[in-house]
C-alpha cells in the first residue's frame, strides 16, 4: 500500500534524488497527493475495523452478562503491557519521521529498528496470549470448548476477540514488513529532508494501528 | 491554447501506438491504457451477466419449468446479480471511462497514483477469476445479497464468491482513493473547483462513497466467511446473533453502492447535454452540490431495504423520511438538465439520444422510487417485481444507458475512430424499446403481488412475463448491434477529429486519440467548462 | 378511474388494503404528472430548439436562483406529505387491535404451519373468520421467510429464533394467496398457502369439528387432497422425478435402502412411522429435512395418506 | 508543517508519550472502580481511549499542523462510522418485544454454546 500510494522508483522521473514522478509538477505536489492518498487509505482501515466495533457494540448490548463473564479470561496485565509497548513504538516511529525531516540518517535507522523491535515484542506477547487461550479451549466459533462456563453465549465474546485482535495482528505484521522495507531503504540512504514520504506514510499507518489498539484494549480487556 | 508540438519540438505518437506489444499493455501505468483494459474487461463481464439475464428471462417464459430446473435458475439469477453489480456496474463508469477521461478533463498527465491504478485493475481481475471459479465449483444460490442465515448454511461455493466480492471491493477502493487525490491535487493551472467539468464532481462524490462505504462491505463479507467457517455466531440467531444485523451491515454498503453506480451516470449526462445543446449548463453549482448531497444522504437511507425485515418501526420511519430527501437533489439535476436544453441548439447524435433515454428512464426509476420510500406502500411492494423493475430502471435505464452515452461520446477520443451514426441511432432505439418492453410490465406484476426470485409463478402473470421475455430479446439485439458497429469502427483508419462534437472541456483539446502524456503542453484554463459564448466580444 | 386501480392492484381483501391503495393511486397520479411534465418539456425543447445551422449561438444562461429554489421546495413539500401519509398507514398496519384473534405461524422450508388458539393446526392453509382482526405471531424454523398476502397488502419477514407480527381484518368471505416473499432456496416459489376467509359460524364449526367434507371423503381422495394441502408434494413427486424426498411413484411394497446401511420394506407401518418420525428410518441418499407431522394429522388423515401412497403405482 | 529542530520535536513527543502512558494507567485503575452503572464505566473507558486517540492523531500524525484536508478526511470517516453505529443502535434498541400469550419459544431460542 505504502509503496503504491507514496513512492516511485528511480528511472520513472526526472530528478531521481527526489523521486519525482512525471505527472507531478513539483515534489511538494507529489508529497501532498501521497499524503492525502494515505489518509484516504487510513479511513478505509478505520471503517474496516469500524464494522467490527459496531458488531461488538451491538452484541455487547444483547449479551452483557456473557461478555462480562467471558472477558475475565483475558489477562489485563498482558493487555496493558502490550498497550505500553505499542505507545512506545508509536513514539519511536514519530521520532523516526522527525529524524528523516531533519536529515539525521543514523538516528532514523536506530528509531526504525527500535520500532520494529517493539512491534516484535507486541506480537510475542500476543502469541503467548493466544497460546494460553487455545490451551483453555477458548477458541473461535464451533471450536470453542471451554469448560465451566456459567453464562450461555460467552463464546461470542471470543469470536469478537479473535476477529478483532486477529485483524489487528495482521495489520501489525504488515506494518512490520513495511517498516523493515523502510529500514532497508534508510540504510541505503534514500531519505533526506527533501524526500521522506515513505517514512512519513509508514508512520501514519503505524499510528493508526496504535489508535485501533487504544480502543481494543479497554473494550476487550476492561469491559465491566 | 495548445500548440501541435511538444516542449521537445516534435509531435508525439498516440497512447495507442507509442509502445507496442502485450507487455506494454499489461504493465502500463498510463491511465488511458488501464481505462481501455478495464473497458474491455467490464464489457466481458456485462456480456456474461447479460447471458444469465437472458437465461432467467427465458426460464420465466412459462409458469412452470421452461428450460432449467429450480436450482439452476436460482444460481442464474444470483450470478446475474453478482456479476452485474460487482463486476460491471460498479467499475463500469469510474474505472473504465472515468479512468480514461478524468485526468484529461482536469488537464492532468495521469491520475495521482498510477501504480495503484494498475493494482486496482489486477485486483479486479483476481476477483473476477475467483467469481468465475465459484461458478464452476458448486455454484452459488444465495442471491447477490447473501442474506444470512441462508448464505451461512447453504452449500455450494458461497465462501469463494464472497471472497471474490471482498477482493473486488479493494479494486473499487483503490479507484476511489486515486480519483479523490487526483481531483484535489492535479487540476491544471487556473482550474478551480468550479471550473471543473461536472463529470469530475460526480466522480468525486462517487469516490467518497467508494472510500467510506466499501470497507464496511469488506468486514461484512469477512464476517460472513468466518460465520461459514467457524460459526462465530454474530449473524446466527440460533447462537444468539442477529440476522437483521447482517442486513444493516450489508446495506450500509450496498445502498450507497447504488449511488456509486448512478452518480457517475448522472455525471456523464451533465457532460453530454450541454455539448449537444451547445449551451452552457444551467445551475452548475446546484448540479455539483447535488452530487455531494446525494452521496451524503445516500449513507443514511440504507434501512429502506429493511422495512419488513423486523427492523424497529422507529428506525423504519427515520429511514423512510431520509430516503425521500434523496428525491430533492435528484429532481434538481433532472430539472437543471431540462433547463440546459431550453433555448439550446439541440442536435440528436447517438450520445444525445442515450442522454434523452436516460432522462426518460431515470425519471420513471426515480418516480417509482417514491412508492418504495412510502412505508405503507412499500410493505406491499417490497420483494416483488415492482422493486425489480424500479432498480432496473435506475441501474440499467440510468447507469447503463449513461454508460452507453459516455461510450459513444468519448469513443472517438479513446480510439480515434467514428462509429456508424446510422447504426448507432437504430441501436439506441432498439435498446430503448426493448428495455421498456422488458421492465415496464414488471411494475404491474409487482403491484399485483408477483414476488421476486420466483421460479414457478401463478398462471395469471404469464402474459406479462412473456412480454418481458420478448422485450429482453429486443434489448439483447440492440446491445449486440452496438458491440458490432463499435468493433467494426476499430478496423477503419483513424478518422476522428480532435473535437467531433464541439465540446469545450479540456479532453477535446487533446488529439484523438491523445498522446501518452495527454497534452503537448500543460493546458491553462481561462474559461468555464461549458462556455459557448463566442471567444471575442463576450460580455 | 376505477379501472386503472383494478388493473394495477389485486382486489382489496381488507379495509387496510383500501387505505394503501388510495395512497398508491395518489403516487401514481403524482408520478404521471411529473413524468408527463418532464417528457413533455423534453419533447418540446427537442423540437423547438433543434439545431438549424452549424453556427447557431445560444444565450448564456447560467442559473436562476428563484426557479431552482422552486423546484427544490415543491418536491420537498410533496415528499413530506407522502412520508406522513405513508407513515400513518404503516402505523396502523403494525399495531394490531387488542382483541385480535391470535394465530401462530411457523415457516419452514417450504411450508407454512398455522396453530389456532384451541391448539388445532393446519399446514399450507390458514382459515380465518370474516370481519375479525387476526394477529399473526410468526417465527421461522430455519432461514428467513416472508409472510405476504397481496390481497391484504401486508408483508412481514419471518425470522428464526425471533417473533415478528402483523395483522389483518378480512372484508369478505373468499380465498386469497399467501406467498413467501423472502428468497429461501430451491422451492421458494412453491412456498404458497391458501388463506380461506370463512363466515364466523363456519369458522367456529371448523375449529371444533374439523373439516366436514374431509370426514366424508373416501380415504384415497382425502389422501390426494392432503398430499397437496399439507405440502407433501413440495418434496415428494408422483411421477418418479427426483425431489428432496423420494417419489411416491411405485414406492409401496419395494425394499428401501436406509442411510444407516440397513434396508426395510415399504409397508403401512414404515409409511406411518415416516410420517410421524421422519428421521427414524431415513432413506439413503436423502437429507434429514422432513418435519414431523405428529399432532398435525388426524388419525383418519394418516390412513388416508397411506392409502393414497399405496395407490401410486 | 512547521519547521522545527530535532530536539524540539523530541521534547514535544516525550510530553505526548507521557500523557498517553498516564492515561493508560488511569483507564486500568478506573476500570476497577464501580461507578454504580456499568454503562458509566464503558463511557469513561471510551472517553479516555478517545482522548488518547486524539492525541496520537493530532500530534504523532501531525494533523494539528497539517493541511486541513487530511483532518477533514479523517473526521468524515469517523463521522460516517458514528452514524453507522447510531442508526444500528436505534434499530436494535427500539425493537418492540413481542410476547404472545399462548406461545412457546421456538426451539433453541436461547443462545446455547456452553461447555460440552
Amino acid at each position: 500500500m505504502t509503496d503504491s500510494a507514496g513512492t516511485a522508483h528511480a528511472g520513472h522521473g526526472h530528478g531521481s534524488k527526489d523521486f519525482l514522478q512525471h505527472h507531478f509538477a513539483d515534489p511538494g505536489q507529489q508529497f501532498a497527493a501521497s499524503k492525502l492518498g494515505m489518509w484516504l487509505f487510513l479511513v478505509t482501515e478505520l471503517l474496516l475495523f469500524g464494522g467490527l466495533f459496531v458488531g461488538y457494540g451491538i452484541m455487547h448490548t444483547r449479551h452483557p452478562e456473557a461478555f462480562q463473564a467471558a472477558h475475565v479470561h483475558l489477562d489485563r496485565v498482558l493487555g496493558m503491557v502490550n498497550t505500553v509497548v505499542l505507545l512506545l513504538s508509536s513514539f519511536t516511529m514519530a521520532m523516526a519521521v522527525a529524524c528523516a525531516q531533519t536529515n539525521r540518517r543514523k538516528l532514523l535507522v536506530i528509531f526504525l529498528a527500535i520500532t520494529l523491535l517493539f512491534a516484535g515484542v507486541f506480537m510475542c506477547v500476543k502469541y503467548f496470549e493466544y497460546a494460553h487461550k487455545f490451551h483453555e479451549g477458548l477458541l473461535p466459533g464451533k471450536y470453542y470448548s471451554h469448560a465451566g462456563d456459567t453464562v450461555p453465549g460467552q463464546f461470542m465474546f471470543f469470536s469478537f476477540y479473535f476477529m478483532m485482535t486477529g485483524l489487528h495482528g495482521i495489520h501489525v505484521l504488515a506494518g512490520m514488513v513495511v517498516i523493515a522495507w523502510i529500514l532497508r531503504r534508510a540504510l541505503r540512504g534514500d531519505f533526506s529532508d527533501r524526500y521522506y514520504t515513505p517514512v512519513d506514510l509508514t508512520g501514519l499507518y503505524w499510528h493508526l494501528v496504535d489508535i485501533i489498539w487504544i480502543f481494543l484494549f479497554p473494550l476487550l480487556y476492561l469491559v465491566s | 491554447m495548445n500548440g501541435p508540438t511538444s516542449e521537445h519540438g516534435a509531435a508525439h505518437l498516440s497512447y495507442l501506438r507509442e509502445k507496442r506489444g502485450l507487455k506494454s499493455w499489461l504493465l502500463t501505468l498510463d491511465h488511458k491504457r488501464i481505462g481501455v483494459m478495464y473497458l474491455w474487461s467490464v464489457l466481458i463481464a456485462f456480456a456474461l451477466g447479460g447471458f444469465f439475464a437472458m437465461v432467467v428471462r427465458l426460464e420465466l417464459l412459462t409458469p412452470q419449468k421452461t428450460l432449467i430446473d429450480a436450482d439452476t435458475y436460482n444460481q442464474a439469477f444470483t450470478l446475474h446479480g453478482a456479476i452485474m453489480i460487482f463486476l460491471f456496474i460498479i467499475p463500469a463508469i469510474p474505472a473504465s471511462l472515468g479512468n480514461f477521461v478524468l485526468p484529461l478533463l482536469i488537464g492532468a498527465k495521469d491520475v495521482a497514483f498510477p501504480r495503484l491504478n494498475l493494482a486496482s485493475y489486477y485486483v479486479w481481475v483476481t476477483g473476477a477469476v475467483l467469481a468465475l471459479v465459484s461458478m464452476v465449483t458448486g455454484g452459488v444460490d444465495t442471491g447477490w445479497t447473501f442474506y444470512t442465515p441462508y448464505s451461512s448454511t447453504t452449500g455450494g461455493s458461497v465462501s469463494l464468491i464472497v471472497l471474490a466480492a471482498f477482493i473486488l471491493g479493494f479494486s473499487s477502493i483503490f479507484t476511489g482513493i486515486n480519483f479523490i487525490a487526483t481531483i484535489h491535487k492535479l487540476r491544471a493551472p487556473g482550474m478551480g473547483w468550479y471550473e471543473m467539468p461536472l463529470f469530475c464532481w460526480g466522480a468525486y462524490a462517487t469516490s467518497v462513497i467508494q472510500v467510506l462505504a466499501t470497507p464496511v462491505l469488506g468486514i461484512t463479507l469477512l464476517l460472513l466467511i468466518m460465520e461459514r467457517v467457524f460459526q462465530i455466531g454474530i449473524f446466527d440467531a440460533s447462537l444468539g446473533g442477529d440476522p437483521v444485523l447482517f442486513q444493516h451491515f450489508f446495506w450500509f454498503y450496498s445502498h450507497p453502492a447504488v449511488y456509486i453506480m448512478i452518480l457517475p451516470g448522472m455525471a456523464i449526462i451533465s457532460e453530454v447535454i450541454p455539448v449537444f445543446s451547445r449551451k452552457t449548463i444551467f445551475g452548475y453549482k446546484a448540479i455539483a452540490y447535488s452530487s455531494l448531497a446525494i452521496a451524503f444522504v445516500g449513507f443514511l437511507v440504507w434501512g429502506h431495504h429493511m422495512f419488513v425485515s423486523g427492523q424497529s418501526e422507529l428506525a423504519s420511519a427515520i429511514f423512510s423520511f431520509l430516503t425521500f430527501l434523496v428525491a430533492i437533489p435528484s429532481g434538481i439535476k433532472v430539472f437543471n438538465w431540462l433547463a440546459t436544453m431550453y433555448k439550446g441548439s439541440i442536435s440528436l447524435e447517438a450520445p444525445m439520444l442515450y442522454a434523452i433515454s436516460f432522462l426518460l428512464l431515470f425519471a420513471i426509476g426515480g418516480l417509482t422510487g417514491m412508492f418504495l420510500a412510502t412505508l405503507a406502500v412499500d410493505v406491499h411492494l417490497h420483494d416483488t417485481y415492482f422493486v425489480v423493475a424500479h432498480f432496473h430502471y435506475v441501474m440499467m435505464g440510468g447507469t447503463t444507458i449513461a454508460f452507453l452515452a459516455g461510450l459513444h461520446y468519448w469513443w472517438p477520443k479513446m480510439f480515434g475512430r467514428m462509429y456508424s451514426e446510422k447504426l448507432a441511432r437504430w441501436a439506441a432505439a432498439l435498446v430503448f424499446v426493448g428495455f421498456n418492453l422488458t421492465f415496464l410490465a414488471m411494475f404491474v406484476m409487482g403491484s399485483r403481488g408477483m414476488p421476486r426470485r420466483y421460479y414457478n409463478y401463478l398462471e395469471e402473470f404469464q402474459p406479462l412475463h412473456a412480454l418481458a421475455t420478448f422485450g429482453s430479446w429486443i434489448l439483447g439485439l440492440g446491445l449486440v448491434l452496438i458491440l458490432g458497429y463499435l468493433l467494426g469502427s476499430l478496423r477503419k483508419k483513424p478518422d476522428a477529429p480532435p473535437n467531433p462534437w464541439g465540446g469545450k472541456t479540456l479532453e477535446w483539446t487533446a488529439a484523438s486519440p491523445p498522446i501518452t502524456h495527454n497534452f503537448e503542453q500543460v493546458p491553462v484554463v481561462t474559461r468555464g467548462p461549458y462556455d459557448y459564448r463566442p471567444v471575442e466580444g463576450a460580455p | 378511474m376505477k379501472w386503472l386501480r383494478s388493473v394495477l392492484l389485486p382486489a382489496e381483501g381488507s379495509q387496510y388494503a383500501r387505505q394503501v391503495d388510495d395512497l398508491y393511486m395518489f403516487i401514481v397520479w403524482l408520478s404521471v404528472f411529473f413524468f408527463v411534465l418532464i417528457a413533455g418539456l423534453l419533447a418540446f425543447f427537442i423540437w423547438r430548439y433543434r439545431r438549424r445551422g452549424p453556427d447557431e449561438v445560444t444565450p448564456h444562461i447560467t442559473h436562476n436562483f428563484k426557479l431552482e429554489l422552486t423546484w427544490s421546495i415543491i418536491p420537498l413539500i410533496l415528499v413530506t406529505i407522502l412520508f406522513v401519509w405513508g407513515f400513518h398507514g404503516y402505523v396502523s398496519s403494525v399495531v394490531p387491535p387488542k382483541d385480535a384473534l391470535e394465530i401462530q405461524v411457523t415457516a419452514k422450508r417450504w411450508l407454512w404451519e398455522f396453530e389456532y388458539p384451541n391448539g388445532s393446526r393446519t399446514i399450507n392453509e390458514m382459515r380465518v373468520p370474516v370481519g375479525k382482526p387476526v394477529k399473526l405471531i410468526m417465527s421461522s424454523a430455519d432461514v428467513i421467510h416472508s409472510f405476504y398476502i397481496p390481497s391484504f397488502r401486508i408483508k412481514m419477514d419471518v425470522l428464526p429464533n425471533r417473533y415478528t407480527q402483523t395483522w389483518f381484518e378480512p372484508l369478505q368471505v373468499g380465498t386469497h394467496v399467501l406467498f413467501c416473499a423472502e428468497y429461501c432456496g430451491r422451492a421458494h416459489s412453491d412456498m404458497l398457502a391458501k388463506v380461506t376467509v370463512l363466515s364466523d359460524e363456519d369458522y367456529r364449526k371448523w375449529l371444533e369439528f374439523g373439516d366436514e367434507t374431509s370426514e366424508q371423503m373416501p380415504l384415497k381422495e382425502l389422501g390426494a387432497m392432503l398430499h397437496e394441502s399439507r405440502g407433501c408434494d413440495t418434496c415428494h413427486s408422483l411421477d418418479g422425478s427426483a425431489g428432496l424426498g423420494t417419489s411416491f411413484k411405485g414406492v409401496f411394497g419395494t425394499r428401501r435402502r436406509l442411510a444407516d446401511g440397513q434396508s426395510v420394506e415399504v409397508d403401512e407401518n414404515y409409511l406411518r412411522e415416516s410420517i410421524l418420525e421422519p428421521q427414524a428410518k431415513l432413506a439413503a441418499g436423502y437429507q434429514p429435512i422432513m418435519p414431523t407431522f405428529q399432532g398435525l394429522l388426524r388419525e383418519r388423515e394418516i390412513s388416508a395418506l397411506i392409502e393414497f401412497i399405496k395407490a401410486q403405482r | 508543517m512547521i519547521e522545527r529542530s530535532l530536539s524540539s520535536w523530541t521534547r514535544h513527543y516525550i510530553i505526548i508519550l507521557a500523557a498517553l502512558l498516564v492515561l493508560t494507567v488511569v483507564t486500568v485503575v478506573v476500570a476497577g472502580i464501580n461507578f454504580g452503572a456499568p454503562s458509566i464505566n464503558v463511557i469513561v473507558a471510551l472517553t479516555i481511549a478517545a482522548t488518547k486517540g486524539t492525541l496520537v492523531a493530532l500530534y504523532f500524525m501531525h494533523l494539528r499542523h497539517d493541511h486541513p484536508i487530511n483532518a477533514i478526511v479523517f473526521a468524515t470517516g469517523l463521522a460516517i462510522l458514528a452514524l453507522f453505529l447510531i442508526f444500528c443502535l436505534i434499530d436494535v434498541e427500539t425493537r418492540a418485544p413481542i410476547e404472545p400469550a399462548n406461545f412457546k419459544p421456538p426451539a433453541g431460542a436461547a443462545p446455547q454454546r456452553t461447555a460440552p
